[in-house]
């Protein structure tokens, strides 16, 4: 599964032109919440490095949005700091024996921020909006085959197959979070979302800040703050510098050079987490010399994923030659790599590919792929291959893959939580992002059979086995998981840095 | 008019051996090179000279309206005992306006557009004078009534295009005589009004002059003018003052081949009909003047090699007469 | 002065001139240095890549934010690449986009100019009423606007900086053409039926050279500026070619612990557009003789 | 008078009219196709066809201009790619963010322009002319986002005196608004100022060479008062009309400024428009920036008016 900025272009686009025909007044969003923040608690002013794009978590792909969204809106599950899915909109869920029905309960008493009771009807407008509007997380219920209000407090999923990993699909993000169908009919959504959540929007100034108040009604518990600012902030230094001044309490957009040094003083707490996180390369199977797989093992041995590391991450990130994070219970020790150029230029040999020129696609979007890139490109070239770099701004970057137009590029997959979001939709023949193409019959059936798998130790073999031939295959060359980098003031308390990125303040408080 | 000579002791406004340079891109102008001469208390000096001859400059100089640098000044300035080119910024200021009145020559661009006609006849009254509300009020009526400005107090608060340019030239007049100055400096003060206009500009500084008993320093080029108005003339050429003379002296036996020129350029009305002489050739170049006489490149009647190599310096021809030749060249026919 | 030229063949004093103004400028010691620092900037950027001590791209991580010193005179950067190496071969970059984007400029705003000025009329209107739109872009402004449809890049950073500047030329030369057009000795040219193309190329284009010239050494200095701006904003050169714009951006995220490498750029940029900003003033001292006749008019009466 | 000012409009309105017709055909070379680009990976022709339909993009071109156009004077400026939002709302939304920075930059820019221009003028050839010649070249030569760096660095991170960014409404909080906007506005008062220095200069230096001045000067009236009342008010015209055209290097500043001090006004909305490719907003926001401009200049021609008794329209 995927959080992140990573379709932003798509579907931003998409829409757009929907909401072209929606027409869109302006949206008050003014102070006067329903709830009536008594502003009791303290103010929490958190530095984000980027302005949410909207609000409405059905469209949004931005990270910055769902920064936001984490707070105000909740999923049916929602996963724990380990990344476990516990009970969430949703008290409690079973399966039928064929595995092909879900039965949630759902929690009694929840309101949503208008004061609107939340019921199985409000599930089910969220899950068909999903789906019928082909949002961009629709793909999440490629699997449902209908999903019903049994009554009030009871929502039934049917799959089409056995579906393991559907607590992941449903609840990994506030992308699929249960959002009111009058705030979505209003058009109010997009800047004056309406959830469940712990924190209820009060301000939007565009390109300054967004303002929420604790919901004292949450069905959690009244949050110990009275209020959440977040502030936009691009610039990481700057970031530091509002944190050490105490203009902000907390944010994520520490200038990663400085972490290793802030840490030790004590002005600021920092937190880093091994994150879910992956960042790889890959080359064009469909182009030659890639197609063959000596000439990638070549590029394999040819980068020091450590160079890269330090260089792009400053350190904060953990080499690993498989996609899934070793801090996760999916985590596969296999790592047949090592830098070592003489064996690269002997694959390259056999491979006969003499001068080989890489078109290699960055994006200034992820500043650090243009980073590694440089890195690699100083790399390869003792391999006698000269890496072409090429940035672009995002949305053509994302074109040009969909359309083929490379012969390598780098990018990360940000959020994934279950096995088969890390390695379906990227190496399955008939994944969705297999932008690579990459066909191997056996990985295929590996991956189909996995993800139907409900046995864990039985799926955590069988994508043992398909990850050893996708890395032997190098059909991606995968480099790090990054680490969650955040840093706050002393004062703030009882918040956790998590391996998902999302940031939740409801347990968080400011002593004083 | 009288042919007398003034005395210095006599005379309101003397300069003496006045010399300004100009410090420019490409060397040191000597613009304006020993010039004396001076004026008495009703009485009329008429500087006469082509354009670029330095007259212009020199008055400039006496009225100290030259910046500095680039031009550089020196000589002396006397007015009533006092040599301005040692007095103080403040105390020159202090004679500009109040006893040296200066009207420049053309009227459509020395009136500040921005201002009205009243405020401009009258900043300097209140300035120098003290005046104020009502008083000064009253004052630039009577100045404009003065200088012959029709209905005055209704132009008061008129501005300078609302005026044709006669009316601005009496305006400018009224501004120079506005504290009744002692010496006023006409620089071209009619050359660029139409010829009925110029005759009635004429006709009322004479009038203002013998009403107040000031001097007049009339600088011209058009000797035309000259013959109306001056007592005596000085001729001045490349800088240099190359004759001087009672004005009947000097259009009666001009002396210098180049007044002769310049009386030859003169249509003379009601005359022979003759075509007009004119002196070929340019004035020399600031920058690089003639060794010798100033003149020599255009003289019609170069003598010899030390007019070529030697300047001439001035010397006295007859009564208050003086020219800057070596040899007497008076007119042979003259009119 | 008028009376001079307009009496010699137009084609006669340029010889001359160009001494004088040669002259002139060098009078000037603040241009002597600007020029100096032009030619310097020159001869890196035709020998850069000879000149720098270490390859631009030659990466050693362990060797980053090294301050400067005797081995990396500028420090090194995050990548530990040295910062002087990449200064220094820089240069060719900022100089050639702004040789090429000021001659797009150059080419298309005085074609304009001439055509509009010498011809009138509604060609006239037209084109300079499309000049004043795009004068009324901010200049940055316009180049991100074009850059954002074009596409990030060298390429079309100088294309879209040539666009921006484009209308200062055209008005600039059709300005001067209007003030010759009427000159007795274009008339003359053109009562003797010389042809439009010979008239706007032998009569009217070196009379209204002087003001180009000027405009063209003062553009080039805002040229450099611009594209050092959009490079800053990631729309310009993209990495790994350096670029002293590209190379603030890069480096602002480290100007606490690495100031060199946001102090060593800024300053080349600096530097660069001082040099071109003076040796333009002197040779518009020099070559606009508006501005002479100010100073020489005062020593005349 | 009327007359002149309706005259005036219909000539700004033509320009930007001209102005809006630039930027929709610079949309129209925009490569790719938007609706390819939002589709994405999930391509199928109905689709395609339908989200073409409805967004119009399957008309002729100058049906698509003149609807544009016709929107666009009913104050609909489209809608946002990327946020769902009306365009005219989101730039109003940023325009007193924008409005306020450039107005105080420019206060800051004559603030130094009108003393070192005046300086330089009256003291022409002397050792303070020079001075401040080489200071306005200095500041026309500095890159404005290098000196934002090294303000930040110096007056935030070294010094700690002046938050490094953000914005605070004047009406919420003058002292801390004046706290946030000193430095954005100094970087670009300064480079705007620097460039305005010289035309001061020779504006005054024409004004003091004006004939009426030396008449002035023979009234004996005292410098300052010649300078103050002759001088400045001959220059004001020249200087003002350069102020008006020099407005679009500031409004440039301010684009690059507020990128650098996350300044929420019209130049990062614009600067992110085109980093997310936010077309209709890029759109509108140039069209923002050019009206301004246009509005601006508008006003200083009126302005003539009332500062030169020459002219009456």
């Amino acid at each position: 599964m995927r959080v992140s900025r990573w379709s932003t272009a798509l579907a931003a686009l998409v829409l757009t032109t929907t909401a072209c025909s929606g027409g869109g007044e302006s949206v008050d969003v003014g102070g006067s919440g329903s709830g009536g923040a008594d502003a009791s608690g303290a103010q929490l002013v958190a530095a984000l490095s980027a302005e949410p794009d909207q609000l409405d978590p059905h469209k949004t792909t931005a990270y910055a949005s769902f920064q936001v969204l984490e707070n105000v809106y909740d999923t049916l599950v929602q996963p724990d700091e380990q990344l476990e899915m516990r009970p969430a909109l949703a008290e409690s869920w079973e399966t039928s024996k064929d595995q092909l029905t879900w039965t949630f309960k759902l929690r009694n008493g929840v309101k949503f921020h208008d004061g609107k009771d939340f019921t199985a009807d409000d599930v089910v407008y969220s899950y068909e909006r999903i789906i019928d509007e082909e949002l961009s997380n629709a793909y999440r219920f490629e699997s449902v085959k209908n999903v019903r209000a049994v009554d009030d407090t009871t929502v039934e999923i049917e799959v089409k197959r056995p579906t393991p990993n559907l607590l992941a699909l449903i609840g990994g993000f506030k992308g699929m979070a249960i959002v009111s169908e009058e705030n979505v009919t209003s058009g109010d959504i997009g800047r004056g979302p309406v959830g469940t959540g712990p924190f209820m929007l009060d301000e939007y100034v565009s390109g300054d800040s967004i303002t929420l108040t604790a919901n004292e009604d949450y069905w959690g518990g009244a949050p110990e703050l009275g209020s959440v600012q977040f502030t936009f902030v691009s610039e990481p230094t700057v970031a530091l510098a509002n944190l050490q001044s105490g203009e902000v309490q907390w944010t994520d957009n520490l200038p990663p050079q400085q972490v290793e040094a802030l840490g030790s003083d004590g002005t600021i707490e920092t937190g880093v987490v091994p994150s879910n996180d992956y960042w790889y390369f890959a080359a064009n199977q469909a182009r030659p010399p890639f197609d063959d797989p000596l000439v990638r093992q070549a590029l394999a041995y040819g980068v020091d994923r450590e160079e890269i590391t330090e260089a792009a991450k400053f350190g904060l990130a953990t080499v690993n030659q498989t996609a899934i994070p070793r801090t996760s219970q999916w985590y596969y020790d296999y790592a047949p790599y090592s830098y070592d150029p003489e064996r690269a230029r002997q694959l390259l040999d056999e491979a006969g590919v003499e001068n080989l020129t890489i078109d290699f696609m960055v994006t200034n979007e992820y500043p650090e792929t243009i980073s590694a890139a440089q890195v690699m490109a100083d790399q390869l070239s003792e391999v006698g291959v000269k890496l072409d770099i090429r940035t672009e701004d995002f949305a053509t970057w994302l074109d040009d893959q969909a359309k083929g137009n490379f012969d390598a590029f780098m990018l990360g997959w940000l959020g994934n939580i279950d096995p088969q979001d890390f390695y379906y939709a990227q190496h399955h023949s008939d994944g969705a992002n297999n932008y690579q193409k990459y066909s191997n019959p056996e990985v295929d059936r590996l991956l189909d059979q996995a993800g139907q798998e409900t046995d864990d130790e039985q799926r955590q073999e069988l994508y043992n086995q398909a990850v050893e031939i996708i890395v032997d295959d190098a059909s991606y060359i995968y480099l790090y998981n990054p680490d969650v980098v955040q840093g706050w003031a002393p004062e703030l308390k009882g918040y956790t840095v998590r391996p998902d990125r999302a940031i939740r303040f409801h347990q968080a408080s400011l002593s004083e | 008019m009288s042919a007398e000579v003034s005395s210095p002791a006599e005379s309101v406004l003397s300069v003496r051996d006045l010399t300004v340079r100009f410090a420019t891109r490409r060397g040191v102008a000597t613009v304006v090179d020993d010039v004396s001469w001076e004026v008495a208390a009703g009485e009329t000096l008429a500087i006469v000279g082509e354009s670029g001859s330095g007259k212009s400059v020199s008055a400039l100089a006496v009225m100290g309206l030259l910046p500095t640098p680039p031009a550089r000044v020196q000589g002396q300035v006397w007015l009533e005992g006092s040599d301005l080119l040692q007095a103080s910024p403040q105390e020159r200021r202090r004679t500009r306006g109040r006893r040296l009145g200066m009207v420049f020559q053309d009227p459509m661009t020395s009136l500040n557009p921005f201002l009205t006609i009243g405020k401009q006849v009258s900043e300097g009254v209140e300035h120098h004078l003290g005046l104020h509300g009502s008083e000064l009020r009253d004052r630039a009526v009577e100045l404009l009534g003065l200088v012959g400005i029709p209905a005055p107090a209704d132009r008061l608060d008129e501005h300078p295009h609302q005026f044709s340019g006669g009316m601005r030239q009496r305006v400018m007049i009224a501004i120079a005589l506005a504290c009744e100055p002692q010496v006023l400096i006409a620089d071209e003060a009619t050359t660029a009004l139409d010829v009925t206009t110029q005759a009635q500009i004429i006709e009322l500084l004479g009038r203002l002059q013998e009403d107040m008993g000031m001097a007049v320093v009339w600088i011209t080029h058009d000797l035309g003018v000259v013959a109306g108005i001056a007592d005596r003339v000085s001729v001045m050429y490349a800088g240099q003052v190359v004759e001087e003379a009672p004005v009947d002296a000097l259009y009666a036996d001009p002396r210098h081949p180049y007044t002769q020129g310049l009386l030859g350029a003169l249509p003379v009305i009601g005359g022979h009909g003759r075509e007009l002489a004119t002196i070929s050739g340019l004035p020399p170049d600031p920058l690089q003047m003639p060794p010798g006489c100033r003149f020599w490149p255009r003289c019609t009647r170069r003598l010899d090699a030390r007019c070529e190599h030697e300047p001439p310096t001035m010397w006295e021809v007859g009564p208050g007469h003086r020219v800057r030749t070596f040899y007497d060249t008076a007119r042979e026919g003259s009119r | 002065m008028s009376d001079q030229a307009s009496s010699q063949a137009p084609e006669a004093p340029a010889a001359e001139q160009r001494f004088q103004t040669l002259r002139a400028v060098l009078a000037n010691r603040l241009a002597v240095v600007g020029l100096l620092v032009l030619a310097a900037l020159v001869v890196a950027a035709l020998f850069g890549p000879q000149l720098a001590p270490y390859g631009i791209n030659a990466i050693e991580v362990e060797d980053r934010f090294q301050s400067p010193s005797l081995d990396h005179l500028f420090g090194t950067d995050e990548l530990g690449r040295d910062v002087f190496s990449r200064v220094l071969v820089a240069a060719r970059v900022s100089l050639q986009v702004g040789a090429i984007a000021v001659g797009i400029s150059l080419v298309a705003g005085v074609t304009l100019g001439l055509v509009a000025g010498f011809y009138g009329g509604r060609i006239d209107d037209v084109v300079m009423r499309v000049m004043d739109m795009l004068f009324a872009f901010p200049a940055i402004l316009l180049a991100i606007a074009i850059l954002a449809v074009l596409g990030p890049g060298l390429t079309n950073a100088m294309i879209a900086i040539g666009i921006v500047y484009t209308p200062i030329f055209a008005r600039i030369c059709r300005a001067s053409v209007l003030s010759v057009r009427e000159e007795v000795f274009v008339r003359a040219a053109r009562s003797i039926g010389a042809s439009d193309f010979r008239l706007l190329r032998l009569h009217i284009l070196p009379n209204v050279l002087a003001p180009i010239i000027v405009q063209t050494s003062l553009s080039l200095a805002f040229a450099i500026l611009s594209e050092a701006a959009l490079s800053f904003l990631g729309l310009g050169v993209q990495p790994p070619q350096p670029s002293w714009g590209r190379m603030l951006f890069d480096g602002r995220g480290f100007i606490e612990q690495a100031w060199w490498m946001g102090v060593f750029p800024g300053l080349a940029i600096f530097v660069t557009v001082l040099a071109f900003n003076i040796v333009g003033d002197a040779m518009r001292d020099a070559l606009d003789p508006k501005q002479r006749s100010v100073i020489e008019s005062r020593g005349q009466s | 008078m009327a007359r002149y000012v309706l005259r005036r409009a219909g000539q700004a309105a033509v320009v930007l009219l001209g102005v809006s017709l630039i930027v929709f055909a610079l949309m129209q070379l925009v490569p790719g196709d938007p609706v390819r680009v939002a589709l994405g990976t999930r391509f199928d022709q109905e689709t395609y066809d339908a989200l073409r339909a409805r967004a119009g993009l399957d008309q002729p071109l100058p049906v698509q201009y003149a609807q544009y156009l016709g929107n666009a004077l009913t104050g609909d400026l489209g809608v946002s790619f990327r946020s769902g939002q009306p365009v005219t709302a989101s730039l109003l939304e940023r325009l007193p963010a924008t409005l306020s920075l450039a107005g105080v930059a420019l206060l800051i820019a004559l603030l130094i322009a009108v003393p070192l221009g005046l300086i330089s003028a009256t003291r022409s050839g002397k050792v303070s002319d020079y001075v401040a010649t080489v200071f306005s070249q200095i500041g026309v030569s500095i890159p404005d986002f290098w000196m934002a760096i090294l303000l930040i660095v110096l007056f935030t991170s070294t010094l700690g005196w002046l938050p490094p960014s953000g914005y605070v409404p004047f009406t919420e909080d003058p002292v801390d608004w004046l706290a946030h906007i000193v430095l954005p506005a100094v970087t670009v008062g300064v480079v705007s100022g620097s460039i305005l220095t010289r035309f001061v200069r020779s504006a005054v230096l024409e004004s003091m060479g004006q004939e009426h001045v030396r008449t002035a000067t023979a009234k004996g009236l005292p410098g300052s008062l010649v300078l103050r009342r002759h001088v400045l008010r001959g220059a004001l015209v020249p200087i003002l009309t350069v102020t008006g055209v020099q407005l679009a290097t500031l409004l440039g500043g301010v684009v690059v400024v507020e990128v650098i001090f996350a300044w929420p006004g019209l130049g990062r909305l614009t600067y992110d428009a085109v980093a997310a490719r936010d077309y209709p907003l890029m759109q509108g926001a140039v069209l923002m920036f050019a009206a301004v401009f246009l509005l601006v200049n508008l006003l200083v021609d009126l302005l003539y008016a009332a500062l030169d008794p020459r002219i009456r329209y």
